[in-house]
């Protein structure tokens, strides 16, 4: 028929989110005998490999199979779909996925949730109604304020800057985004002033010249933010052997790992994450909590995570694993990820 | 009855005269237009954004040009012999990662460099030897070694990365630094660049690429080694592109199973924008190389004058369709003007 | 005059049989009923209907590429075309308009496409996979700038289940009627029809076909703006079918459809393809992807399969032919002595 | 160093009962031949007989399956064209084989260029030597030029001087005069004489029989791929050579039938292309032949294929039955009942990877076509008899045109023409490469399509084709129509005088 938008507007919002009806027993049993598969948005991406061996972890030590899955593209949306329905025939007992677009996995992870499988969001959510919980690194509001004081304190609250995201469309980025631009209201940043947001697309050669172009294109650019591991590296390489190395601030999120020379060499004076291999651990307890009952994604129901203690589900079913930890010149050495 | 004199018939050869033979060795230069869109667009920008062309802007706008050219001019010899290579990408990301993970245990940059070169021949050879060996379209044997290779490499290297910190200091500020505004990369870029551009177009067997490119059946009845031929150049291809890997891994400090990934098509661009036809024969890699400065500059252009990154992909596409355009246009425009050479060169001598 | 007109046009029958398209066929159903019999969760219903489903898009688009190839062209242009049709899709929902009317203007804007393409290759001569590189970045750059990085997702319900449902409770996919007619209709042109035969004239020899009074460059641009057409209603197709709109949408199909295009035997350099042998390269690539997914075959090694698959398409005919003229030269021989 | 007698000296090059099949094809049959230095030595037999094939096994292309080769007395197995190449062996191939991205310079020193020190190719040296070789063979070409354009006979022409370059001591020429002119073709005999005379041995093909009376001594002739004689020519008649090629006696050559001149059926007025072709101005009537003679380059195939609508023209008009064609499209030329049998067979007239059938049914698809759909059975029934009326010798309808010999293309080029019912008919050197039974069936037949009411325009660089079958003459120099000459008063004086401009009365 003759459908607009705005004619089946209601009817899409007012849909009963699949996942969070049902009912939950918070002292059931852990099932025995579970397979949980994760499908990162990218197999044999560094980030992804530490957060699903922490799934793993936890799983060896409940006593559950592990298994995972995935494209080797994080931008091959319709492989990742594929891997859905790939699992639901093989009648996982939950799947913790990481969607590499919030829309495209809805159809498959639907199906998937009616032939009984427990649908668990890590990293980067689906829609709320696509799946019963979702495991999120930080608080979005969190992330984005705390980098932006970060590089307010290094700046003395004085200078342009600019941030380096990676694609134009991904969720998480754009969410962050929208906080460091709040926060920058407040008065004492003041004379903090963000005049570009450039894009990388996750991309070290492109990331790397959309660097240079913000320095050429604001020579008197004092800070950047770079709120994804690709960029933040790349963003250091280039300052690293630019004259600008000292000159122009760095931050953002990035491993230890890859960011320890910068650190080192004075190119990068602190940045931020959480320990992506918790992040893991705790969508595996969130999915085997799921599959045993305990849990069914509504608001307000608990369970017990293993030795990282315990977690309340907040609104829409979303976990959250925590504050991230700064990294320094005092500290980066403890941290091997 | 016979027409033409021997010396009617040298006549206008001789007397059409050195000035428009030189004008007409200029126009001829397909690597003209790069050069000129080239030039006009480095000015522009330079004009709205005077810190463009600083030393360090120089500085940068080299460097980004340096590994694409480097793997254009393999490609562009590929290109050349009517093939095409689109494997590059990948052995790019193997061979730098070789080289990185060699270094990170200690190795010598050296040994690195060396290590990467030689794996890219070998991975050139497999392709040289598959299209020599079924005289199969190499565009589908290195579209499946695209592939193949691409998985060896995530196979092998897992999640494993090279990471800026686990590089000797040296071979990374050789990666950066340079003699003033000319980087050490881009300086070894212009010697490979030149002597692969004098062997083609000095040496018999430089020649001879051009020829089987041009006419592969008339190459072999003219007892040119058709396979051997193609067979190096696919060596050299695949040995350039492993000089590159290792040259991204000291520019950009990192490598993992994803590095390169895509490449190719960048690559085809370069080759293609610089005039090299993709049916075999024609072009020069000063061409291609120009192509590829030209590609990496409009990504260098693009930030330096504000253009938001959204618009960046379809300004990249327009310019690319502009810069074939306006190849082909000239190029028809000189073919015209030697029709009409011919037809007075028969005149006069018949006269 | 040994054997002139009289031996008429048999064929040793071997030799006819021995024809790659038909390989590949064999190949097809070998490797289906090995995977009926043998894969876990293979056979049933839902397995079946996401194969068809998820390879539809491909299947579809190989049909004008497969006489795109045939005539000594190329487009690398679709997936961005596919993308960038979602894209308009996806931007005009949110304005409002009507969806059928959002579906006329993205089947016109797939013919626009293809008249780009078409004019730049038959109007100033260029090769069209110099031109079709061009359009691939132009038009994903485009679809960028119409719908930014916005995901959209509420399309009304009755035409999301097009895009995924199935027909009745079969195996097969809604989708699948549509396709069949365009599958019919494609195979009719090119091997039955005086069109069909200046498509292989073109791509054999165009001068030769320009002197035989084929309009070589109508020819081409109708396969151009064919090949569009189809590749924007795939991109209908594909956001309804993942329930989603975003400028990345098919990122990277262009490969997957010309690697399926070229495992069915269509000759890279013109002149030589059939429509069958291309369907059959198509899902045999599809086939193989599903099946090794269910037999957890990680991603990396299924890429190596595809490769070696196409590696061996081309080298497979011309070795085969050259086994079997070495056979029917023996042959004649053997029959004396 | 003159071999007055080249029988008493030892052959150069001997061919030892060689055979060579392709598939079902028995292209050689157990042929064996002497080549002496100092001899010129013909290669007769009709299309198909084998010919270029005896040459390719002699110049390594092709490995025979049976036989050997001996060079000075001893057997050779060359490894491929460059072994023979460097053995002395120089060939010209039937159909040339240029590179055409390279310069003509570049194309005739191919791997071969004359080097400087560090084995550099010195440039300079290769641009002299061509423009010596061309001096010697009076060729006006820019050496410098590519080679993509060049016309077949330009073409033939670079070949011609690419062979000579090698100084060889055997030099091979498969049909090198097919494309040219009467000038070149004295020309080049010049300087092969020259050749032969300083001792080189001359292997020599052509369908133009006077051709090969003029430079030969000796002749081999085959037939069906096997030997029929191999002889002095001294003694023999065109005759004779005819019935060993034949096997029976010919009828006349140029059997012109008197027809009934009727309508203007092509009105050509005023065409001119800028830089090509200037002011063209004739009429074809239905029942006529009209040669067109002309030099090599001097646009008669131009001409024919901008009436055709191949190429566009800047101005003037093309009539077909008085109704005006739009420029710049063959098909409404040959809906308006225009035909064109181009002059380069392999890249124009057919699609070489295509089958027998297709080639002949693809000038005219809707005679195959009912309700949309090609009926295969019609177009093999049209294939069938098509190719049985003008005799083309295939094994299979399926087979690609690419392996016939390359009389029998000429000869499927015609077919797939004359299926189309042409009203008007331009055939552009019909009979280039034509063995002389078959170029007499097609001269017959041409005469027998203007009897029926065809208009023919006959463009030919064999003067007495020309000569014997025009009703009336175009002569072209320059891009210009010089002459218009009856058939009364067409004799080879006049027309060439119009040809190159020399002053010879009469003619205009
Ligand atoms: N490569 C090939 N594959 C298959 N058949 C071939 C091939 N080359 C030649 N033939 C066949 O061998 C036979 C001899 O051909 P050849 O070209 O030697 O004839 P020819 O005497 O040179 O004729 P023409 O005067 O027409 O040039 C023909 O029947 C031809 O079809
Ligand atoms: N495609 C082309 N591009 C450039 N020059 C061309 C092209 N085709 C022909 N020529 C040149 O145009 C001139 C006229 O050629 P054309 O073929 O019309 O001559 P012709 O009288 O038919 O002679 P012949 O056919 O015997 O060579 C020649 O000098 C030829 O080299
Ligand atoms: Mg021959
Ligand atoms: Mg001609």
């Amino acid at each position: 028929g003759g459908a607009t938008k705005s004619s089946t507007d209601k009817a899409a919002s007012s849909a009963p989110a699949a996942g969070q009806s049902g009912s939950a027993n918070p002292s059931a049993a852990v099932k025995k005998g579970l397979t949980v598969a994760f499908l990162p948005k990218q197999v044999n991406n560094p980030y992804f490999n530490i957060s699903d061996a922490g799934g793993n972890t936890a799983l060896t030590a409940l006593g559950e199979s592990y298994k995972e899955v995935g494209t080797t593209s994080a931008t091959d949306t319709a492989g990742q779909v594929s891997y859905v329905n790939t699992l639901t025939q093989q009648h996982v007992s939950a799947i913790a996925v990481s969607a590499q677009d919030p829309g495209a996995l809805c159809t498959a992870l639907k199906q998937a949730m009616s032939a009984g499988i427990k649908v668990v969001t890590y990293d980067s959510d689906t829609d709320p109604g696509c799946r019963q919980a979702f495991v999120s690194q930080a608080s979005s509001e969190a992330l984005g304020r705390s980098e932006v004081d970060l590089l307010g304190k290094e700046l003395n609250y004085t200078g342009q800057i600019a941030i380096l995201s990676a694609a134009q469309t991904a969720t998480n980025q754009n969410a962050w985004i929208g906080y460091m631009q709040d926060e920058l209201k407040k008065p004492q940043f003041a004379n903090m002033k963000l005049v570009k947001i450039a894009y990388g697309n996750d991309d070290a050669q492109m990331s790397f010249q959309q660097t240079q172009g913000l320095l050429q294109q604001y020579p008197d650019l004092k800070g950047i933010i770079s709120p994804t591991t690709v960029g933040i590296k790349a963003a250091a390489q280039y300052l690293d052997g630019s004259q600008y190395k000292g000159k122009v601030l760095l931050t953002g999120l990035g491993t230890p790992n890859d960011m320890r020379s910068y650190v080192q060499d004075g190119t990068v004076k602190a940045f931020e994450l959480w320990d992506p291999g918790k992040l893991g651990q705790l969508a595996a307890y969130a999915a085997v909590a799921l599959a045993s009952g305990q849990i069914s994604g509504a608001q307000g129901q608990s369970f017990t995570a293993g030795p990282m203690g315990n977690f309340t589900l907040g609104a829409q079913g979303v976990i959250t694993l925590g504050a991230p930890t700064v990294f320094d010149a005092s500290n980066i050495g403890q941290f091997n990820f | 009855m016979t027409v033409s004199t021997t010396a009617a018939a040298e006549q206008p050869l001789l007397s059409a005269g050195a000035p428009r033979a030189l004008l007409d060795r200029v126009l001829r230069m397909r690597e003209l237009a790069i050069l000129v869109v080239l030039a006009v667009m480095l000015l522009a920008t330079q004009i709205d954004n005077t810190s463009f062309l600083s030393k360090q802007g120089i500085k940068d706008l080299l460097l980004n040009a340096t590994i694409l050219v480097l793997v254009a001019v393999g490609e562009a010899v590929v290109v050349i012999t009517g093939n095409v290579d689109l494997s590059v990408g990948s052995v790019l990301g193997v061979t730098a990662f070789a080289a990185g993970d060699l270094l990170q245990h200690g190795g010598n940059p050296v040994l690195a460099i060396g290590l990467a070169v030689v794996l890219g021949a070998g991975f050139g050879a497999v392709n040289g030897v598959l299209v020599g060996l079924g005289q199969v379209p190499s565009l589908v044997v290195t579209l499946g070694t695209l592939y193949i290779i691409r998985a060896l490499d995530s196979i092998w290297v897992g999640s494993r990365e090279v990471t800026a910190s686990r590089l000797p200091s040296g071979y990374k500020s050789f990666g950066h630094n340079g003699l003033s505004a000319i980087p050490y990369l881009a300086l070894l870029a212009t010697v490979v660049l030149i002597a692969v551009g004098y062997f083609l177009r000095n040496y018999r067997s430089g020649r001879e690429c051009y020829a089987l490119g041009s006419h592969a059946q008339a190459a072999a009845l003219a007892g040119v080694p058709v396979r051997r031929r193609v067979l190096a150049a696919f060596v050299l291809c695949g040995a350039l592109a492993g000089l590159a890997g290792a040259l991204y891994l000291a520019r950009f400090g990192y490598a993992d199973a994803g590095t390169g990934s895509g490449y190719e098509l960048t690559v085809v661009s370069a080759v293609v924008v610089g005039g090299v036809g993709f049916t075999g024969g024609s072009g020069s890699v000063y061409g291609a190389a120009l192509g590829a400065l030209l590609l990496t500059s409009i990504n260098s252009v693009l930030p330096a004058i504000g253009v938001s990154s959204v618009w960046v992909e379809a300004i990249d596409g327009v310019l690319l369709l502009l810069a074939i355009s306006v190849d082909r246009i000239v190029a028809l425009r000189i073919a015209g003007l030697l029709r009409s050479r011919a037809r007075q060169a028969r005149t006069i001598t018949n006269d | 005059m040994t054997d002139t007109t009289a031996a008429g046009s048999r064929r040793p029958p071997l030799i006819g049989a021995l024809r790659w398209d038909t390989v590949v066929g064999a190949l097809l159903v070998i490797l289906l009923a090995v995977s009926f019999s043998t894969v876990n969760g293979f056979s049933n219903a839902l397995n079946i209907s996401f194969l068809i489903g998820n390879t539809l898009p491909v299947a579809a688009i190989a049909l004008p590429m497969t006489m795109l190839v045939a005539s000594g062209e190329i487009d690398l242009s679709v997936g961005s075309t596919v993308g960038l049709s979602g894209a308009v899709m996806g931007a005009l929902w949110n304005h409002g308009m009507n969806i059928n009317a959002i579906i006329v203007i993205c089947a016109a804007l797939g013919i626009v496409c293809g008249l780009v393409n078409a004019l730049l290759v038959t109007k100033l001569g260029l090769p069209s996979l110099a031109v079709t590189i061009g359009t691939l970045a132009l038009y994903r750059g485009v679809a960028q700038i119409v719908l930014g990085s916005n995901s959209v997702t509420d399309f009304p319900q009755n035409y999301l289940n097009f895009g995924s449902g199935r027909l009745g409770g079969s195996f097969l996919p809604t989708a699948v009627i549509p396709w069949l007619v365009l599958a019919v209709l494609a195979a009719v042109v090119l091997h039955a029809t005086g069109f069909g035969r200046s498509v292989f004239a073109v791509g054999a020899s165009a001068e030769a076909a320009w002197f035989a009074g084929v309009r070589v460059k109508r020819v081409k641009l109708s396969l151009f703006v064919a090949t569009g057409l189809v590749s924007s209603l795939t991109g209908v197709f594909w956001v309804l079918h993942y329930a989603s709109a975003t400028y990345s949408n098919a990122t990277g199909l262009e490969l997957s459809v010309v690697a399926a295009v070229l495992l069915g035997g269509v000759d890279f350099d013109g002149g030589r393809g059939t429509l069958g042998g291309a369907i059959a390269g198509v899902f045999l690539l599809g086939t193989m992807q599903n099946v090794m997914s269910l037999a957890d075959v990680s991603a990396q090694s299924q890429t190596v399969v595809t490769g070696v698959l196409l590696t061996v398409s081309v080298l497979g005919p011309r070795v085969a032919r050259q086994v079997f003229a070495r056979q029917a030269r023996l042959q004649p021989l053997r029959g004396k002595s | 160093m003159t071999n007055p007698d080249p029988e008493a000296a030892a052959p150069v090059l001997v061919l030892e009962g060689v055979s060579k099949s392709f598939g079902a094809v028995r292209a050689l049959r157990s042929v064996s031949l002497s080549l002496f230095a100092g001899e010129a030595h013909a290669v007769a037999g009709e299309n198909g007989a084998g010919k270029s094939t005896l040459i390719k096994v002699l110049a390594g292309v092709h490995r025979p399956d049976e036989g050997s080769v001996l060079l000075d007395g001893t057997p050779v197995e060359f490894g491929g064209p460059a072994a023979a190449r460097d053995a002395g062996v120089a060939v010209i191939y039937q159909e040339p084989t240029l590179f055409p991205d390279l310069s003509v310079a570049e194309n005739i020193f191919m791997g071969r260029q004359p080097t400087r020190s560090f084995g550099r190719v010195d440039h300079r040296a290769v641009r002299e030597a061509v423009a010596a070789l061309f001096a010697r063979l009076g060729v006006a070409m820019d050496p410098e030029r590519p080679a993509r354009g060049l016309s077949i006979a330009d073409q033939q022409l670079v070949e011609i001087a690419k062979a000579l370059s090698f100084d060889a001591r055997v030099l091979i020429m498969d049909e090198p005069t097919a494309a040219l002119t009467g000038s070149e073709v004295a020309r080049l005999f010049t300087v092969v004489r020259a050749l032969r005379e300083q001792g080189a041995a001359i292997l020599f093909i052509s369908h133009r029989l006077s051709e090969v009376f003029e430079l030969c001594q000796r002749v081999t002739t085959l037939r069906d791929g096997t030997l029929v004689a191999s002889e002095p020519l001294a003694g023999l008649t065109e005759a004779d050579l005819v019935r060993r090629m034949v096997g029976r006696t010919l009828d006349e050559l140029y059997p012109k039938q008197e027809a009934e001149v009727g309508e203007v059926a092509l009105d050509v007025s005023r065409l001119t292309r800028e830089g090509v072709f200037t002011d063209v101005s004739f009429q074809v009537r239905t029942g006529e032949i009209v040669g067109l003679a002309g030099l090599v380059g001097a646009g008669r195939s131009e001409v024919a294929r901008a009436v055709f609508g191949i190429d566009r023209f800047d101005a003037g008009h093309v009539a077909v039955g008085g109704r005006r064609l739009k420029p710049g499209s063959p098909s409404l030329a040959m809906a308006a009942g225009l035909a064109l049998v181009p002059e380069d067979r392999r890249a124009q007239g057919l699609i070489m990877q295509m089958s027998v059938e297709r080639n002949i049914g693809l000038a005219d698809l809707r005679a195959t076509t009912t309700a949309g759909l090609v009926s295969r059975r019609a177009e093999r029934d049209r294939a069938v008899d098509w190719a049985a009326k003008l005799q083309v010798k295939y094994a299979r309808l399926s087979d690609l045109v690419g392996t016939l010999s390359g009389g029998n293309q000429q000869k499927l080029v015609l077919a797939k023409w004359l299926a189309t019912g042409p009203r008007v008919l331009i055939v552009d050197e019909p009979t280039r490469g034509i063995d002389v039974g078959t170029k007499a069936e097609v001269h017959r037949l041409l005469s027998q399509l203007a009897a029926d009411g065809v208009a023919v325009l006959m463009i030919s660089s064999d003067l007495p084709e020309i000569l014997g079958m025009a009703d009336r003459v175009l002569v072209m120099r320059e891009g210009r129509i010089s002459a218009e000459i009856s058939r009364a008063d067409a004799t080879e004086q006049t027309v060439v005088a119009a040809a190159t401009g020399a002053a010879v009365g009469g003619a205009l």
